[in-house]
């Protein structure tokens, strides 16, 4: 917690600011989304950390794919990371983003996340206890420091390929590519 | 057991008796008998009564008079089955797809159907994203 | 060469029996009368503008002599009579086409003839006769139309009820006086009645003002008036609301003014009863569906205005009344004109030959385009009559309203009191003229090609437009007749003998 | 001399151009361009000089009279500019539309009898011009057909009872004083007894209150501005309605004199009091009923009324300060509603005669010029501190407050939060928010519309940035009342109880933006995005369903509703109920058959008879 | 002058944003958790500004830089403790117009951003906005017609003499109706119908990403800062600048504690609260002004 730190403020504002003031995008995805009041609320108040729940993407920064992705959800999801501005990350949420966890099997659950939009962090467990989401803000805290969190730049380069994969999965998208493709014809 | 045909007077009998509310059209898959077992779940407010109506179909052309004449609430289970056990209602307005995105060859709530093959099939075919160092 | 008067009634009288028997060619008698009259009247202004000449004809003595007394006033509605005749003759040519041809003009120049008459005449007994000439011959004409007009013939009978009524109550009060005083002319009756101070005299007064008050459609006795003017055709109804009415009210003039001079009590019943007239007259108008019935209660309005300026008995009010009749004249003859050609070319299309009762107003819609200069001269003839800067009713509104306040208070309420029936005229005719210009109706295939009817409308308009900008010439020859009207005294000086 | 050959060329100029456009309809165009332009020039060149009367008509014996002062050099020069402005946007907002010859003719013709009224020295002329303008007016509204008939006859019932009722007051006037030129007039005036001018005040108080529609009077205007054609209600709102406001200054100030309006007996008062606070209720009721519309044209309408308030507030109140503001609000007020009426015009002429609020919608990105005109339009109703009305609004605020009249002060500045929410509800439903599919390809406003809303639009910002121009005009006007003039600089006016400085407030708000600017340039460069990608909870955007303007201010009409009946036009519409009755009762008496005529005749007689018999006075 | 002039923004600018960060740590505290440290709100805007953002257009732009530009004019014409640069040019009412610019501005960029959420939530504020200033004008009418002027630095240099308007007799019941509008005016959770997350999903604010959300949070700042130094110059006299700062204190601690106590209004409740009590307090102190003399 270097937050008060005022060299490394000067030196480069930018990762600082990122660290200290993640705003996570309300939105319930799937079960874990029950393990999210308890941490913004008293008992664990994640406001400390300068996490406090925003209602529209626009203003986000940090997206928590609480619980298991069904397809008509990964729509959304996909409109909503779109949606949100630049320096973005992700971070999934129990063991069901991570590789579809109980639902392994079902013909209708996303199995691994990441193929379709880049995640950052995860959290195990199915649905993890609030102290994980802080164990997962300050991991994503040094990632930021070193700079490897990019997700949201590798979705950049490799967009057609990201777009392809959620285009096998849902068929068409209604909305029209965030990035030009440049060859779209492979 | 009732019959296939005379399903509709059967149900319209049940609710002249007083049982006015549908609660639930479902579907058992018998694939050893090679049959459908459609079953209606009506209850009565009155009496405080619940009464269950089944009838066979046979499997491979699985067709049923719409109950919406009789039970105009039907409508939203008829379309669920249709999808997920590909029941065809004769007479329902619209039979379009209600909870699925994709399209499914064998429709999925049917025992033929097997998942581990599909999600073998269709997600594991989805490259990972490597970001190459 | 010595011009008499005479010649004003006697050229009429003949030509008017003389038309039955050219046939053909009587069409064009009664505009030559005309013609003839407002010259004559025309060259005889600036004479008796100097003093009144009087003519005594048939060589009798002084007490049973007829002689004419042309004073400025006779001659200026001579004028105004001739003038009108002469303009509704012209329009008269190419309007009245179906039967009774003949008929018609002959008893059209004896209503011209009976006019100037009883507007010329000195002798009591003689202006009876030339008012029975005009009553009779106006009687026959509003059945004029009775071949297509289902109310035509009871209309006529109800008019000839009406006036008979009226006249037996003249005939009477002739009757009274002459038992009273012995003699029929009226300069002697007023010198013999100045000096006669029983009260007994009310009740000829009252008889003449019954009696001429059927003709002037005072409020109680008008009921005549929108009958036969929804039935009579246009060019009769247009004399009617142009000159017969005024006739009538010039008759009760000269009787209450220079006979009996001027009482305070029966000029301020006048008074009333002309803004009773007028106030009646524009809230029937308001709720009209038929247009000629509307301007029918429109002149009934008017009148009551004139009335009303009489009534104030001072001289700007005669000037102003005066200047009112010859602005109403023109703007309703106008007003009628174009009314009558309109129906007439809708009638023509709609329902050629069968029995109709009367025309909407909203059957006018759209006649804007199709007949543009006709639905022009309707809207100058309705602005005037509203009162409108430009046209001559605003000038005419504003000699009365200013008579009125001169007098000052109570005149000068119930002067207020006529301004919001302006306002309600104005509500009705604009609705009309709203409906003609701006509102869509079927109106295909009617086109306005008669020159004939269009060089009336032409004179009338320019002649309202001129009167509202230059009043001025009209005014002299005003004021003269008003102070001719006023003193008495000089009218029985000029006694005869 | 000029001005009788000025007047002259304008009524000409109407008559030629009907004929002209027999003959080609381009050529009238160009020709009504032109004679309205050299119209404004010809009156923008009398400026300073004040001829007195020379007389240019004989009727009835006494002269008719033209002067030109201060006050009708102001008011002229408004008319002639918002006359050419409206003749260049009808150019080709009328290009469809049937018998434009007649169109053409009653446009300049309307503008020509405001000239006239302006100019005119004595009450005949001044009255003669007035009624030529009401029934050219009446023409003009019922113009465009079914439904516009109604509004006319509205407005020519209601006008021609105020005309009526100045035309007795002009004559009383002659009656008593024999003149009719103003200028003696005021001298005579002042020596009449309290009754008689108690009189007169309340005669032509009707006659003006019916024309600049004050509260009870106002009936008429909503119906009027909404059916007549956009350029003349452009011109009716413009200039029209504030003729009812130069009569008020004419005949209480110039004929009455200043001394004679403020101290009549105890009695009644003050005059003016009344008159203020019908000035506040007019600037209240109708900006909150303005919400309620959803017709672009009648929700200005209604804000005609409401800014009519301010006018008759500032004028009626009589201080020096009070006067220049109602006056410079006249001239502000109708710079904004002509550039309003003229932007929903460009719009209407684009969507195919749509007005409806609710169905219109995100026109900013088809139709840039005509939302910058209407945004400043707006801006000048409301009064934001850079446009010109501000600074009126400023100037009545400051003598209402400082003469300690809080209560109407709290109308006016209540009305001015009404004007916000409203004017929003205009600009909102009209150019923001989503656009419909089917005006995806309707093109820019043509160039003959922008011209006129561009120049409107700079000379809302020249005078709200530099109000010494009119203010400078503005004092010599107040000056021949006889009121003291304020020490008037080119940005606002220095007194001891708070200066306005419109300078200070132009540059603290041009340092603030720029250092906005450029905070927000700091940013990251922002990525410019279409319509369809907007937040909608992860969904795609529904075309066409995705904006909100139908009844935009729901909460609130809740709780007012209930108190914004129309109270005036209720009473109108059941006295016309109860005369149309009675006259239906009247026709009665005609319909009989001839024996009760002839019973009506002995009866008449009998009456007379009676009176007769009464009266023994001869 | 020129000081005065950059001095100004800049201390309001501190301040506010030093409100804003006690605010989210009071109502933290209320709530019985640690809260965020006093400088996050800089953090924030710090981290906004490295945000890349979404415009919809140029008006977008525009909007959200006229509403700033317009606080920031107003904060330059209200006296902070004695420093008033511009104070000479229009007083109270220029002040009051120059208050429209702020809800004006963010609803033109709203509007232009095509959002239903955005509509709604520029309806919802210009109806809060319309309820409090019916109190809001008759208490600035009963401050001008009991100091007899319209300038504020009069008003302030008359409360030295005379001591607070707060206890002077006709303006403590304006006094208390200020107070109780206050919540309304600064935006404060009874009255944040305009930016409800839950319901319209923070209404004006849907669509501003990066910089324009910093840009709309200096905004709220400089908002914060208006309503309480308005209040504080006009009725509690307004001493030295530490004495100034104390008092907006004071006033502002008063307002968070509404503000973590109370559930949202609905619209129409907000209006029939605002034009119930306060404005029958604020018309008896108009009215006591008018008559004591």
């Amino acid at each position: 917690m270097d937050r008060n730190k005022i060299s490394k403020w000067l030196k480069e504002p930018d990762k600082m600011s990122g660290k200290y003031s993640l705003w996570a995008l309300y939105f319930c995805t799937g079960c874990g989304i029950i393990e999210v009041p308890p941490v913004l609320t008293s008992r664990w108040d994640a406001e400390r950390f300068g996490v406090i729940p925003v209602a529209t993407p626009r203003q986000a920064n940090l997206f928590l794919i609480t619980g298991y992705v069904s397809v008509k959800t990964l729509r959304a999801i996909i409109r909503s990371y779109e949606q949100m501005p630049e320096p973005k990350y992700v971070v999934g949420f129990g063991s069901c983003p991570i590789n579809g966890g109980m639902y392994w099997d079902s013909y209708n659950t996303i199995k691994h996340l990441d193929k379709y939009i880049p995640v950052d962090g995860w959290i195990a467990g199915c649905p993890p206890r609030p102290e994980a989401i802080f164990v997962a803000v300050t991991h994503l805290w040094t990632l930021i420091d070193k700079g490897m969190a990019k997700g949201y730049v590798k979705y950049r380069e490799k967009y057609e390929l990201y777009r392809r994969n959620q285009e096998k999965v849902l068929g068409t998208l209604e909305w029209p590519p965030l990035f030009p493709i440049k060859d779209d014809g492979k | 057991m009732a019959k296939k045909e005379e399903i509709l007077n059967v149900l319209k009998s049940f609710r002249d008796k007083g049982y006015d509310h549908l609660e639930m059209v479902s579907c058992v898959d018998r694939i050893k008998e090679n049959k459908f077992e459609i079953v209606y779940i009506l209850s009565s407010y009155g009496e405080n009564e619940t009464v269950i109506l089944k009838t066979a179909i046979s499997r491979e052309n699985p067709q049923i008079p719409s109950a919406i004449p009789v039970f105009e609430n039907a409508e939203p289970y008829e379309r669920e089955l249709h999808e997920l056990f590909g029941i065809d209602f004769e007479g329902h307005p619209r039979l379009t797809p209600l909870l699925l995105e994709r399209k499914y060859k064998i429709p999925p709530f049917r025992k033929d159907f097997d998942t581990r093959k599909y999600v073998k099939e269709v997600f594991d075919e989805i490259p990972f994203i490597e970001d190459k160092k | 060469m010595v011009v008499s008067p005479v010649l004003l009634i006697a050229v009429p009288l003949l030509l008017a029996f003389i038309a039955p028997l050219c046939g053909k060619a009587a069409k064009y008698i009664p505009p030559a009368g005309a013609l003839f009259n407002l010259i004559l009247s025309v060259i005889l202004i600036p004479t008796v503008l100097k003093s009144p000449m009087i003519v005594s004809i048939g060589g009798f003595p002084p007490p049973f002599c007829i002689n004419l007394f042309v004073g400025p006033l006779g001659i200026f509605f001579a004028a105004l009579i001739s003038l009108a005749g002469f303009l509704i003759s012209i329009y008269a040519l190419s309007y009245i086409r179906e039967r009774a041809v003949g008929k018609y003009h002959t008893l059209y120049l004896l209503l011209l003839t009976g006019a100037t008459g009883v507007v010329l005449t000195g002798d009591i007994f003689n202006l009876f006769v030339f008012y029975e000439i005009l009553c009779i011959s106006s009687y026959a004409l509003t059945a004029h139309n009775a071949h297509w007009h289902r109310h035509g013939t009871e209309a006529a009978v109800k008019y000839l009820i009406q006036g008979s009524v009226g006249s037996a109550f003249i005939l009477l009060a002739i009757g009274m006086l002459y038992g009273f005083f012995g003699t029929l002319n009226m300069a002697d009756l007023a010198k013999h009645i100045a000096r006669a101070h029983s009260s007994v005299l009310f009740i000829p007064l009252t008889f003449f003002i019954a009696g001429f008050g059927v003709e002037a459609a005072i409020f109680p006795l008008n009921a005549w008036l929108p009958d036969a003017h929804s039935v009579s055709p246009a060019p009769i109804s247009a004399i009617f609301s142009g000159i017969a009415i005024e006739i009538g009210v010039y008759a009760i003039m000269r009787v209450v003014f220079t006979l009996f001079g001027a009482p305070l009590s029966v000029m301020s019943v006048l008074l009333i009863v002309g803004l009773l007239t007028l106030l009646v007259g524009e809230i029937c108008a308001f709720r009209q569906n038929n247009i000629k019935r509307m301007s029918a209660y429109s002149s009934i309005g008017q009148i009551g205005l004139i009335v009303f300026a009489f009534g104030l008995a001072t001289k700007s009010g005669i000037t102003a009344g005066l200047f009112q009749i010859t602005s109403h004249a023109l703007s309703k003859i106008l007003l009628f004109l174009t009314i009558g050609y309109m129906i007439y070319s809708i009638r023509m299309k709609n329902y050629p030959d069968k029995y109709v009762t009367e025309i909407e107003i909203n059957s006018l819609n759209g006649l804007g385009k199709k007949m543009p200069l006709t639905s022009l001269g309707f809207a100058i003839a309705a602005f005037s009559l509203i009162g409108f800067p430009p046209f001559i009713g605003f000038s005419s509104k504003l000699l009365i309203v200013k008579a009125a306040l001169l007098k000052g208070g109570i005149y000068a309420v119930l002067m207020g009191i006529a301004l919001i029936a302006t306002v309600i005229e104005g509500a009705y005719f604009l609705k009309v003229v709203q409906g003609i210009y701006f509102r869509k109706g079927e109106v295909e295939g009617i086109k306005e090609n008669n020159v004939f009817i269009l060089v009336p409308f032409f004179i009338l308009a320019a002649l309202i437009i001129f009167a509202g900008i230059y009043p001025g010439i009209l005014t002299k020859i005003l004021n003269s007749s008003s102070g001719e009207l006023l003193n008495r005294i000089g009218y029985i000086g000029r006694l005869p003998g | 001399m000029t001005l009788k050959i000025l007047l002259l060329t304008a009524f000409g100029g109407a008559f030629v151009t009907y004929f002209l456009g027999k003959v080609s309809s381009k050529l009238r165009n160009y020709f009504a361009v032109f004679v309205s332009l050299t119209l404004f020039v010809a009156v923008a060149c009398l400026y300073g000089k004040s001829a007195e009367n020379f007389s240019y008509f004989k009727f009835f014996g006494n002269t008719l009279v033209l002067r030109v002062n201060s006050l009708s050099w102001f008011f002229a020069a408004a008319v002639s500019a918002f006359g050419a402005l409206s003749v260049i946007f009808s150019l080709d907002y009328m290009k469809g539309k049937e018998n434009l010859d007649f169109y053409y003719m009653m446009m300049l013709l309307v503008n020509a009898a405001m000239l006239g009224i302006v100019f005119a020295a004595d009450l005949v002329s001044f009255f003669v011009f007035w009624e030529i303008m009401s029934w050219s007016t009446f023409l003009l509204i019922s113009y465009s057909g079914k439904n516009a008939l109604p509004a006319g006859i509205k407005y020519i019932v209601m006008s021609l009872i105020g005309s009526m009722a100045m035309f007795f007051g002009i004559l009383s006037i002659y009656v008593n004083f024999h003149t009719l030129i103003i200028s003696e007039i005021a001298r005579g005036i002042v020596s009449a007894s309290s009754g008689y001018k108690i009189f007169i005040l309340v005669l032509f108080g009707v006659t003006f209150g019916i024309k600049s529609a004050v509260m009870p009077l106002h009936t008429w205007l909503p119906d009027a501005y909404t059916e007549s054609p956009t350029p003349f209600s452009a011109v009716l709102s413009g200039m029209l309605t504030r003729m009812g406001v130069y009569g008020f200054l004419l005949f209480f100030y110039v004929v009455a004199g200043a001394s004679f309006f403020f101290d009549i007996d105890a009695g009644i008062s003050k005059f003016n009091y009344i008159l203020c606070w019908l000035g506040a209720i007019t600037i209240v009721i109708p900006t909150f009923i303005a919400m309620l519309q959803n017709d672009a044209k009648k929700l200005l309408a209604w804000h005609g009324i409401g800014q009519g308030g301010y006018m008759i507030l500032g004028i009626a109140f009589g201080t020096s300060l009070g006067l220049a503001g109602g006056i410079l609000h006249t001239l502000n007020y109708s710079i904004c509603i002509v550039l309003l009426f003229m932007s929903v015009g460009a719009v209407e002429y684009r969507c195919g005669g749509v007005r409806d609020l609710n169905s219109l919608g995100g026109l900013i990105k088809k139709m840039p010029v005509a939302f910058a005109g209407a945004l400043l339009g707006i801006s000048g109703l409301i009064g934001l501190p850079l446009t010109n009305s501000f600074v009126s609004k400023w100037l009545i605020y400051k003598t209402l407050i400082l003469k300690s009249h809080p209560f109407l002060a709290f109308a006016a500045l209540i009305g001015t939060w009404g004007t916000i929410l409203s004017v929003y509800k205009f600009l909102h439903n009209n150019f923001l928010g989503e656009l419909p599919e089917k005006y995806e390809n309707i093109r820019k406003s043509p160039v003959s519309m922008q011209i006129p809303i561009i120049i409107l639009s700079s000379a809302i910002l020249l005078f709200g940035i530099l109000p010494g121009i009119p203010l400078k005009v503005i004092n010599t006007i107040i000056t021949s009342f006889g009121f003291n003039s304020l020490n008037v600089n080119l940005w606002g006016i220095a007194s001891e109880t708070g200066t306005l400085n419109t300078i200070n407030i132009f540059t603290a708000i041009l340092i603030a933006g720029s250092v906005i600017w450029m905070l927000f340039r700091v940013g990251k460069k922002s990525f410019p995005v279409t319509q369809d990608d907007n937040y909608a909870a992860g969904a795609y955007v529904p075309a066409g369903k995705y904006n909100y303007t139908a009844d935009f201010y729901a909460p609130l009409f809740k709780i007012v509703k209930p108190y914004l009946m129309d109270f005036a036009d209720k009473f109108f519409g059941w006295l016309c109920r109860v005369f149309t009755g009675f006259s239906e009762g009247v026709r009665k008496i005609y319909a009989g058959d001839v024996g009760y005529y002839v019973l009506y005749i002995l009866f008449f007689a009998a009456l007379l008879f009676f009176v007769q018999s009464g009266g023994k006075s001869w | 002058m020129v000081i005065k002039l950059i001095a100004l923004p800049l201390i309001a600018f501190v301040i506010g944003i030093f409100f804003l960060g006690l605010f989210r740590k009071i109502t933290a505290r209320i709530h019985r958790r640690y809260g965020p440290p006093l400088t996050q709100p800089v953090i924030d805007i710090i981290k906004l500004f490295y945000q890349k953002s979404v415009s919809h257009g140029r008006l977008f732009d525009f909007g959200i830089i006229v509403s700033l530009a317009g606080s920031l004019a107003v904060i330059l014409f209200l006296p902070f403790a004695g420093i008033c640069p511009l104070e000479s040019s229009g007083g109270l009412l220029v002040i009051a117009y120059l208050l429209l610019f702020a809800p004006l501005g963010i609803a033109l960029s709203g509007g232009e951003a095509a959002n239903p959420n955005i509509s709604i939530g520029i309806s919802r504020k210009l109806i809060l906005s319309l309820g409090y200033e019916v109190p809001l004008i008759l208490i600035l009418l009963a401050v001008m017609t009991h100091y007899k002027t319209i300038s504020i630095a009069q008003i302030v240099s008359m409360q030295q003499k005379t001591g607070w308007a707060v206890f002077s007799a006709p303006l403590f019941l304006s006094g208390i109706s200020y107070i109780l509008i206050l919540p309304a005016m600064l935006g404060v959770r009874p009255f944040d119908i305009a930016s409800a997350p839950q319901e319209i999903s923070s209404g004006v604010k849907v669509e501003y990403g990066g910089k324009f959300l910093a840009l709309a949070t200096i905004e709220h700042a400089f908002h914060l800062f208006i309503g309480i130094s308005l209040f504080v110059n006009l009725f509690l006299g307004g001493g030295n600048v530490f004495v100034f700062f104390l008092k907006m204190i004071f006033v502002f601690i008063a307002g968070v504690f509404v503000h973590s106590v109370f559930p949202r209004f609905r619209t129409e409740q907000a209006v029939k609260y605002l034009w119930g009590w306060p404005a029958l307090i604020a018309l008896l102190g108009l009215v006591l002004a008018v008559t004591v003399k």
